[in-house]
């Protein structure tokens, strides 16, 4: 019998338990099921934290105090409360609207916002679908969004709606661009998209993280903060719900629950774009102290459920540092004030383009510059792994032998590797 | 896990297909039409995927799709803004309406 | 010297000298570039291009001093020690000897002056055993290298070059303190400039009027500038293809500022003439160039570096370690063989020892020196200098009588160890021929720049003089000291043209020296520097008291009496230049004596006189100390011995019966012990001048009218400068007028008719093919045109416009095509 | 359970490009496509092209779809109008579009295509494929970077010689070479540089095409912007 904690997926787990009477596809079903609830877990309760700490921060930021009875102390319950008076409420549809898009939109933004959460890992190993290119289907899900914001903008058959939902899709549009470079730039110091892959390289100090790997890395994280800012509609960006101009953007026209969702999806995805920088550039799961880790690592192995601990600690770890880059957000959108669209699509196209490409040029050539100069891959000696010694070997698993196609192909793919020895 | 076989896959990409053409047929909207555009060229692109998968054309087909997708960004981004330019110039979108070239 | 200090030193003259060389340069680009936006009114570019050149001057001074203490000849020792053999042969003055020690041979001297020997072991060793430090060098020491290759054939190649010794120093040091001193003078003089609208009194538009044009004043100053900048690379180039660029820069320059007040035809005219005679002569410096490459493969004169082993230079070539040509054969076939740095000959790729025909190094060296024959106006190709003071006066200061016309004796002298004897000998005797000319023209011109033109062709004569009879030190001697006063005299008849309005005829002038004293004593000085007076009383140390024209003059006189002793075939040699210096003494004070003193011919221009500025007169009394006292000591002064160190070797022993002819050349020796017989009567000669001077022209003793009246043939020849430019203009210009007269004719009436027939038949042609093309061509594409246009109209109406109608068919056509491929084809 | 989720897809699919067929409002279209395309995205999952699904849910769903809509929101020239269609054309279309059908679907089903994979691979003509990817693995992303450089995963079996060379190679695995000793390395290596050398001979790698069809897109961009900015509108007679 396998261990739950040490079956790679749950599938395998329950496929090994041996229940007879599940139907085949039982397992997979099963599996998805458990891993909805626990994303949902993971989609639906830091969303609702953070919606409570933005009321905080701000009021703190504007010298106010904001919720403090709901739940006793620190109004800490007022999203719940919110949550409950926004259900009660009637769920309106305007008579000039398309009722069926007007209706759709949100849950377009919602859905899309949850699904990328299933390529997240959360700690080492814990991701709802592993997947080899999970940071480029998790960036494509998550553009996603967009298309139920716009939709919600033309469906409500109001002006300012319709221009919200055309500031959005513009903007969206424009923002993926230099979000996608600076996303690949950590890919191309790992030489993987699996972002599990990507987060168990920054193991070691804090120097392994890949935002200071280089100046390069170092320069495109903020880029890609700023980028992901844009693409949240957060301020200064949050052209599309602008409220000093347009009422309320493409949610004017909504009330009630799908409002709820709207705002369910905006911080579900803020949490999801910092917790991604986490992976990317922050070093994901780990401390960034070595010994810490080590010792920690050295738990999992030691002890019964050590495996499983370790992965909680690594869990909390990648939690707060992902809760911490939010709340940067939420400070920066009660500190800067709202930009022009002009301004907006300016400082996409004129600024975050050119350096995000720069940038990205600049971190393919690095090593090369490095090699030609110092004669190796790192800038300190010894510290870190080199970066093309970091690119994992094509999988070549040795099969027992007969011959299947698959096992020749293999064997070629380790041609190359040979040659150079 | 049994497989679904390849004519599966081929007869929606042929759906797909043949919606496309009906679209372009019928649209008198511009995007519309285009629309059935990237239908067709959707249903072109199952079939890659589905021989990649199932016959002697390996990645070849993956990368023809891709190859496919990419430059059907490309040709949306030229088909919208002709779109703009015709609506710019008729203030309609009608495709009918561009007869002007007409003997 | 070791090779480390050679190197050193050698490296630091070169950036001093380079600077000095390169500042002009970049005032030049930044005034021609500049002065377009800063205003006519602005004096900042004379300040720019004075702070060029006086910055080249330091650089040069600092240079001197270098050269001076790398060759140890520092100050002190110049005063007391004077050196080996021009110590021991030349230490003269007025017919008593200093140190009678220093009359032993070569080798006592040596050893008297062991010290000294010490202290300079590669001249010593040059001198007495011709075996130089550093090889094959019959130059003394010199520092050369390159600046950068300009092009590369396979082993031969061409370079850009520097050459540094002691003449190339003073020659820097000369040239930026004169153009100092002549730029500061000419801010003054120039100052009508300064102007948004000069009038030129001398245009006169029709109407009577004068043209009017904005003033010049950057302009002016910025081709001073390019041309110090063309003068001091002509002193420091390193081969003589660079020579010969920067020749034709200063040739240029020369005609930018001759013809720098453009609207004057005589100014225009006098431009080109002096442009147009200076090619005559390049055109045989070409010459001179094509042999020299075509059987040496080289233009650098000489390498003396100790440690680079490169190519050798032209003199090292053709001299032996002991300075002389080897020869072989009599007559035409007389060949020279070259040398290499071991002192053998030198093996072609053959492996034959190269040789050159012997009478094509002698045309080469013609070549060479008609080139320089253009640029100093010496005969036959004199007649340019003197229209060339259509030119501000400054310009005439220091182009056209201290630097540029210069420029020729310097190459000659430069050039020295090229020179057969036989070229020699033709040089001594143009040189001889010119300063004759020169002289008695001089005597009748009333234009006092005029006056001082021809006088100055006269002294460049003396030079080629003194360097065609083998006097090479006193040849650049006087190059050096006419430079100082014949520059100063310039000023000086500048300051006197500008203090009268420009009036420049001594007809008009007199009685001026209460009016400008100033320029009244300091031109003084210069008459009596160039007339050769002296005090016949010796110093010590100091030698005869006279002025610098003094010394140089008599080395000149000595030198040609020692020649013509040893050659007595060639005696004319020495009475020609013993008249000349007679001549000169007489018209100087004659100019001297008609400018500042006697009654005021024309009481305008006296009433009108004025002295000039300080600016202009600071000048003045620079070079007239200059002028006065740079060659104290005489030839065994600084300034000599400074020379002396550049000195070919060759010279110093003389040569025995060179030549085809036989020439012999006299030693230093030889020409010591000429000197007080020679200076005697050439001070003799100018007393006699001055006194004839002073009595027509001061004391009024003698009337000139009456003697014009009396020699009016002779006086209308000299009138009319011995008629060169008739001769020139009946031997040359008419013809050519005839020539042209013919081609013109030839032209209109052969080429011209069958190039018209030639177009008439061709218009014929294409009349009919144009037939052609509209009944066959034309009608061919039509046809097919309008069966395209008809078949296009037809199909016209299945283009219906509308898109999905088309898709439609697509759709349909392919369903067919299906049903078809189902119908008929066999399964 | 494949077949339960290409089901569910398929159905998706068409129902969705139906959709897109019937509605006459473009936004609707719009959406239906959205959905019609997600769902091939997925159909290309479950085909194990993981990389070409995810460029298929980014730039043709999150990219083109959403330029596409802004376009019906630029051209829109009142809330939801619809330009309607003659129910002749859809007649002729729909005729057209069933016949196509009626030719398409029985011409798929009646190859046997698994019969003429076994054919071709026994005729020589071509080695199996196979399952370049191990089922379930997804992971094409970097056999697809491989594919584009020349190196070929799913082909590269072809440049064996003989099936009894495959099998030799076979022995020597790569987990398995260095305990061969000298020998056997050295054989091996000889017979990466055999296979390295045909396999550059068959496949020259997509690289070429790669950049020309960046370049390609970025002249599009360039002059789709042209095309696209503002001018003058021409006044339309109104009729």
């Amino acid at each position: 019998m396998t261990p739950v904690l040490a079956a790679s997926t749950l599938t395998d787990w329950i496929d090994a338990q041996g229940i007879s009477w599940l139907p085949e596809w039982g397992p997979v079903v099963l599996a998805a099921v458990v891993h909805v609830i626990l994303l949902l877990t993971f989609f639906g309760l830091p969303a609702g934290i953070f919606i409570w700490a933005e009321r905080k921060v701000s009021a703190r930021i504007q010298d106010r105090l904001g919720p403090t009875r709901v739940g006793g102390r620190f109004g800490w319950l007022q999203s719940l409360a919110d949550g409950v008076k926004l259900l009660q409420k009637e769920d309106l549809a305007p008579a000039d609207s398309d009722k069926f898009l007007f209706r759709l939109a949100p849950y377009i933004v919602i859905v899309a916002a949850f699904c990328a959460f299933m390529f997240l890992p959360f700690s080492n190993g814990w991701t709802a679908v592993a997947m080899d290119c999970g940071l480029f289907v998790a960036l494509a899900v998550l553009s996603l969004e967009v298309l139920g914001v716009v939709i919600a903008g033309y469906s409500s058959g109001s002006k300012w709606s319709l221009f919200g939902g055309m500031r959005e899709a513009a903007q969206m549009v424009s923002y993926e661009v230099p979000l996608g470079l600076t996303a690949v730039i950590p890919v191309v110091v790992a030489g993987t998209m699996n972002l599990n892959d990507i987060g168990n390289m920054q193991q070691g100090m804090i120097w392994n993280w890949f935002v200071f790997q280089n100046p390069f890395t170092f320069l495109a994280f903020f880029v890609f903060f700023v980028a992901t800012l844009a693409s949240n509609k957060r301020a200064p960006f949050d052209l599309a719900e602008a409220e000093s101009e347009l009422v309320a953007g493409f949610i004017t026209e909504y009330s009630g629950f799908r409002w709820s969702l709207f705002f369910l999806g905006e911080y579900a995805a803020m949490f999801f774009v910092s917790a991604l920088g986490v992976v990317l550039f922050l070093g994901g799961w780990w401390t960034g102290i070595a010994p810490l880790d080590n010792w920690f690592v050295s738990i999992g192995e030691s002890c019964w459920m050590g495996d499983y601990i370790v992965r909680v600690i690594g869990m909390k770890i990648f939690l707060v540092k992902s809760a911490i880059l939010v709340c940067v957000q939420i400070w920066v959108r009660w500190t800067l004030p709202r930009l022009r669209i002009d301004q907006v699509m300016t400082t996409c196209l004129k600024y975050l383009v050119p350096i995000a490409c720069f940038l990205f040029l600049g971190v393919v050539l690095y090593p090369l510059i490095l090699v030609t100069v110092l004669g190796r891959t790192t800038l300190l000696p010894g510290s870190g792994v080199a970066m093309g010694e970091r690119v994992p070997v094509p999988v070549v698993e040795a099969h027992d032998f007969h011959p299947e196609p698959g096992d020749v192909a293999a064997e070629t793919v380790a041609a190359p590797q040979e040659e150079e020895h | 896990m049994e497989s679904v076989g390849l004519s599966g896959y081929l007869i929606v990409g042929a759906v797909l297909f043949v919606c496309g053409v009906i679209c372009m047929a019928t649209k008198r909207n511009g995007i519309g039409i285009l629309m059935g555009v990237e239908l067709v060229l959707n249903g072109a692109n199952l079939n890659f995927v589905a021989f990649s998968q199932h016959t002697h054309l390996g990645l070849d087909g993956q990368i023809a799709s891709l190859f496919v997708i990419v430059l059907a960004a490309a040709e949306a981004a030229v088909a919208l803004a002709i779109a703009l330019n015709f609506y710019n110039n008729h203030l309609t979108i009608d495709v009918d309406r561009a007869a002007d070239l007409k003997g | 010297m070791s090779p480390d200090i050679y190197i050193e030193t050698g490296t630091t003259l070169k950036w001093l000298l380079t600077t000095a060389w390169l500042l002009p340069l970049a005032g030049f680009l930044i005034e021609v570039f500049g002065g377009y936006w800063s205003g006519r009114k602005s004096r900042a570019a004379a300040f720019l291009a004075v702070g060029c050149i006086a910055t080249g001057f330091v650089c040069s001074l600092i240079a001197l001093l270098t050269w001076l203490d790398a060759a140890d000849l520092n100050v002190s020792d110049i005063w007391q020690n004077p050196r080996a053999v021009a110590a021991a042969t030349h230490e003269v003055s007025e017919a008593t000897h200093v140190d009678h020690e220093h009359d032993a041979d070569h080798a006592a001297d040596a050893e008297h002056h062991g010290d000294h020997e010490h202290a300079v072991p590669a001249h010593s060793e040059e001198e007495h055993h011709g075996h130089a430090a550093h090889g094959n060098n019959p130059l003394k020491f010199a520092f050369n290298g390159t600046f950068y290759t300009l092009a590369k054939f396979g082993r031969i190649q061409i370079t850009l070059d520097y050459y540094i010794d002691g003449l190339t120093v003073l020659m820097f040091t000369m040239v930026t303190f004169i153009a100092t001193c002549i730029h500061l003078f000419a801010i003054g003089y120039m100052s009508d400039e300064l102007t948004e609208s000069y009038e030129d009194h001398q245009v006169h538009l029709p109407g009577g009027k004068h043209f009017h044009r904005p003033g010049r004043f950057y302009r002016f100053f910025s081709f001073l500038s390019l041309f110090c900048f063309a003068m001091l690379g002509l002193v420091l180039a390193g081969n003589i293809f660079q020579v010969f660029i920067f020749w034709e820069l200063v040739g240029v320059c020369s005609y930018l500022l001759i013809g720098f007040y453009v609207e004057r035809k005589s100014a225009s005219t006098a431009a080109n003439k002096a442009f147009i005679m200076n090619r005559v002569g390049d055109f045989g410096f070409l010459i001179g160039l094509m042999i020299l490459w075509t059987w040496f493969g080289t233009f650098q004169f000489a390498n003396t570096n100790p440690d680079q082993t490169g190519e050798q230079g032209l003199f090292q070539m053709v001299r032996t370690d002991a300075g002389a040509i080897e020869t072989e054969g009599e007559g035409l076939n007389r060949v020279a063989y070259m040398q290499s740095a071991t002192g053998e000959h030198l093996l072609g790729n053959d492996g034959q020892a190269r040789r050159i025909p012997y009478w094509l190094l002698v045309v080469a060296g013609l070549g060479i020196f008609a080139g320089c024959v253009g640029k100093s106006a010496q005969f036959p190709l004199q007649t340019w200098l003197p229209d060339a003071m259509e030119g501000p006066t400054p310009v005439s200061a220091l182009v056209h009588s201290a630097t540029m016309v210069a420029a020729g004796v310097y190459l000659a002298g430069r050039f020295f160890p090229m020179f057969t004897p036989e070229v020699l000998l033709v040089i001594a005797y143009v040189g001889a021929i010119t300063a004759f000319i020169g002289a008695t023209i001089a005597l009748v011109v009333t234009d006092i720049k005029q006056v001082l033109a021809y006088s100055t062709i006269s002294q460049l004569g003396y030079m080629m003089l003194a360097i065609g009879v083998g006097g090479w030190l006193a040849g650049l001697f006087h190059l050096i000291t006419h430079a100082f006063f014949k520059s100063l005299m310039f000023l000086c008849s500048g300051s006197v043209i500008h203090g009268c309005h420009h009036e420049q005829e001594m007809t008009k002038m007199g009685g001026l020296y209460k009016k400008m004293p100033i320029t009244c004593w300091t031109m003084w000085i210069g008459v009596v520097a160039i007339s050769g007076l002296a005090i016949p009383i010796t110093l010590p140390y100091l030698g005869a008291i006279s002025f610098s024209g003094f010394h140089s003059k008599d080395a000149i006189i000595a030198s040609s009496l020692s020649f013509s002793t040893l050659n007595p075939t060639h005696s004319l040699l020495f009475f020609i230049p013993l008249i000349t210096a007679g001549i000169t003494a007489f018209y100087m004070h004659r100019m001297w004596f008609m400018t500042f003193f006697g009654k005021p011919k024309d009481h305008h221009v006296h009433d009108h006189a004025h002295e000039s500025p300080w600016v202009m007169c600071g000048p003045l009394l620079a070079l007239s100390f200059f002028a006065a006292f740079c060659a104290v000591g005489g030839e065994s002064g600084p300034l000599a011995n400074l020379l002396l160190t550049s000195e070919p070797t060759h010279v110093a022993g003389g040569v025995q019966a060179a030549g085809e002819l036989g020439l012999t050349l006299p030693s230093h020796h030889e020409i010591h012990e000429c000197h007080s017989q020679a200076g005697m009567m050439a001070l003799l000669a100018a007393l006699m001048g001055t006194v004839v001077a002073y009595l027509f022209y001061c004391k009024q003793a003698v009337d000139p009218a009456l003697v014009k009246a009396r020699f009016e043939s002779a006086h209308r020849f000299l009138k009319s400068k011995w008629q060169f430019d008739e001769i020139y203009d009946s031997m040359f210009t008419r013809p050519v007028h005839v020539v042209a007269k013919w081609c013109t004719g030839f032209d209109r009436e052969a080429l011209d008719r069958f190039l018209h027939s030639c177009a008439s038949l061709a218009v014929g042609i294409a009349q009919w093919d144009r037939k052609f093309d509209e009944a066959v061509v034309d009608r061919i594409v039509n046809v097919f045109g309008e069966v395209t246009y008809a078949a296009g109209r037809t199909l016209k109406g299945v283009q219906t416009g509308r898109l999905r109608q088309y898709v439609m068919f697509i759709a349909a056509a392919v369903v067919c095509l299906f049903v078809v491929l189902f119908l008929f084809l066999p399964r | 359970m494949e077949s339960l989720l290409f089901t569910i897809y398929a159905l998706a699919t068409c129902g969705a490009a139906l959709g897109v067929v019937l509605s006459q409002n473009v936004a609707r279209m719009a959406f239906w496509l959205v959905v019609s395309l997600g769902c091939v995205a997925g159909l290309f999952f479950m085909l194990n092209a993981d990389f070409v699904g995810a460029t298929q849910l980014l730039i043709y769903v999150g990219g083109t779809v959403v330029l596409l809509i802004f376009g019906v929101m630029l051209t829109a020239s009142g809330p939801f109008n619809t330009i309607k269609s003659e129910p002749a054309e859809m007649i002729q279309a729909g005729v057209i579009g069933i016949a196509l059908l009626a030719i398409l679907i029985p011409t798929v089903t009646s190859v046997d295509w698994v019969g003429n994979r076994d054919t071709l691979s026994h005729a020589g003509v071509k080695s199996p494929s196979g399952e370049f990817n191990q089922q379930g693995e997804g992971g094409t992303s970097r056999h697809i970077g491989a594919a584009l450089l020349g190196v070929r995963v799913d082909q590269a079996d072809a440049s064996a010689p003989s099936e009894a060379h495959e099998h030799h190679e076979a022995d020597h695995d790569h987990g398995h070479e260095h305990a061969h000793g000298e020998e056997a390395h050295s054989h091996a290596a000889h017979d990466h540089a055999h296979a390295q050398v045909s396999e550059t001979n068959q496949a020259s790698g997509y690289l070429l095409p790669f950049e020309i069809i960046s370049v390609h897109l970025l002249v599009v961009l360039i002059g789709a912007s042209y095309l696209a900015r503002a001018k003058r509108r021409v006044e339309q007679p109104t009729s």
